[in-house]
């Protein structure tokens, strides 16, 4: 690896639980961090339902994404900005969410992406 | 138009035989590289870790994508990396693994590596272009 | 084939815990404090205070956020509250000679690494 | 300047809306896979509120796989794969969405 790190935006737009992707993106966010790589995440669109509290998932039998979200902050990941217009369309308050997060307007969405060279999708 | 080379590395998430991720990124991986461009590493993430089981068979009048990003692979010596966390869990296993996890049997075919989602980060760090292929 | 249900017989049985071909527990709920003197014995540790602690903190943060803390973060999290002098890779070498977050994790209890990083 | 692919058709999938919120001024959109449906004119196209200044792409193997070549809005360029690989180049970054 490089010197010098070149920042990464990783790209949030799923749900928790229909598909594995919203877990293999938080693998892939964790791993950025553990490597020391500055990492900035932003949820979009229905990947605002990982944020909401009391998710329960005893009863569909896999691990629950809510539990291990919180430890971004462990992982020295502090920029965790989130669409308000994603939260606002699903009646989401930015206040009650699992994790202290930044929510953004259009504008600054948008700079967000012009400003980082390096993107992960999810 | 000539654009000076640069490198890419190739993120594919999608399963062969359910989406187009593999292929069209297949495509893409070919056409940069017969333009002179440089790839620093393909990696198979998500359903995409699929494309590395031996036990695929494909009918006669498909593409066999697997055998296509062997020959790829082999002519330009790529660097084919399979995520290692979501092949074990997917059924994509090498003998080493195998012995770990105490299976009877591997499947990882020729010319692809498992190995960890740091082959991701450094990917983002170390080529000029990061392009992802979706299911 | 050796599915866990029927790999009692197979497995590596020490002092009644089912452990695999690497030392990992294959059930986590088999954790004790005395599985984990015993599985630091076979790993040729005699578990100290010193090490109690870093096993303590391993559990507790995995117990907290289920995701076991990556080498960087565990010496973060020591040395946020062990102190500084503990909060080093070669403090954590020493006492868990090798790859402590692997090792220390092995007697933890925390589930295997798929060896992703 | 990010190039922005879009795989899914807009008629089922929130990816071209996202898409266009995220875009900047001097980005490109490229449509592949299903994400071409979203360039068939007689759809009323759905890419209607593009921000202007942005150039939308189609691929082209894409394209002719499902018949669209001929119902395509006229504001779309057609490109070919060397075309697309020229693209990534010649932006910063891509973004994909899916």
């Amino acid at each position: 690896m490089t010197d010098k790190k070149q920042s990464i935006l990783a790209v949030l737009t799923k749900p928790p639980y229909g598909g594995t992707t919203a877990k293999e993106a938080l693998d892939a966010v964790l791993t950025a961090a553990a490597f020391e790589v500055p990492v900035s995440v932003l949820f979009m669109d229905d990947a605002v339902f990982q944020l909401l509290p009391e998710q329960k998932t005893e009863g569909i039998e896999v691990k629950c994404l809510a539990t291990t979200l919180p430890v971004l902050p462990m992982y020295d990941v502090e920029h965790i900005y989130v669409d308000r217009k994603a939260l606002v369309d699903r009646g989401i308050d930015a206040e009650q969410l699992i994790l202290s997060v930044q929510p953004v307007e259009t504008d600054t969405l948008r700079s967000l992406f012009q400003n980082h060279s390096r993107i992960l999708s999810f | 138009m000539s654009p000076t080379p640069i490198s890419f590395s190739i993120l594919v998430y999608g399963a062969p035989y359910s989406s187009q991720s593999v292929s069209t990124a297949y495509r893409f991986t070919k056409t940069a590289i017969e333009k002179g461009h440089r790839i620093h590493r393909v990696f198979f993430y998500g359903d995409a870790v699929q494309i590395g089981s031996r036990l695929v068979a494909v009918p006669q009048d498909e593409v066999d994508l697997q055998l296509k990003w062997q020959q790829l692979g082999e002519q330009y010596q790529l660097d084919m990396v399979i995520c290692i966390a979501a092949a074990l869990k997917r059924g994509i296993i090498n003998s080493d693994e195998a012995k770990r996890f105490e299976k009877d049997a591997s499947n990882l075919a020729e010319g692809f590596t498992l190995s960890g989602l740091g082959q991701m980060i450094d990917a983002t760090q170390s080529s000029d272009r990061i392009v992802t292929f979706g299911y | 084939m050796s599915k866990r249900i029927l790999t009692d017989s197979q497995s590596q049985s020490k002092h009644g815990i089912s452990v695999d071909v690497e030392g990992y527990l294959r059930n986590l709920d088999d954790w004790s404090e005395q599985v984990a003197e015993v599985i630091a014995e076979s790993e040729g540790l005699q578990l100290t205070s010193e090490h109690w602690e870093i096993v303590r903190l391993l559990r507790d943060f995995y117990q907290e956020y289920k995701v076991s803390p990556a080498m960087r973060i565990l010496v973060k999290q020591v040395k946020n509250s062990l102190g500084s002098e503990k909060g080093s890779s070669i403090y954590l070498m020493k006492l868990f000679p090798g790859s402590p977050a692997k090792l220390a994790s092995k007697i933890a209890g925390l589930p295997k690494p798929t060896n992703c990083l | 300047m990010i190039l922005h692919t879009v795989n899914k058709s807009p008629l089922t999938s929130s990816c071209l809306n996202n898409c266009l919120r995220a875009i900047g001024d001097n980005d490109g959109l490229l449509l592949i896979e299903d994400g071409v449906y979203g360039a068939d004119k007689h759809q009323g196209l759905k890419l209607k509120p593009l921000p202007s200044g942005i150039t939308v792409y189609a691929l082209k193997a894409d394209v002719e796989a499902r018949g669209l070549m001929g119902r395509l809005s006229e504001d779309v360029r057609v490109i070919d794969d060397q075309e697309f690989v020229d693209l990534v180049v010649s932006h910063n970054a891509s973004q994909s969405w899916y």
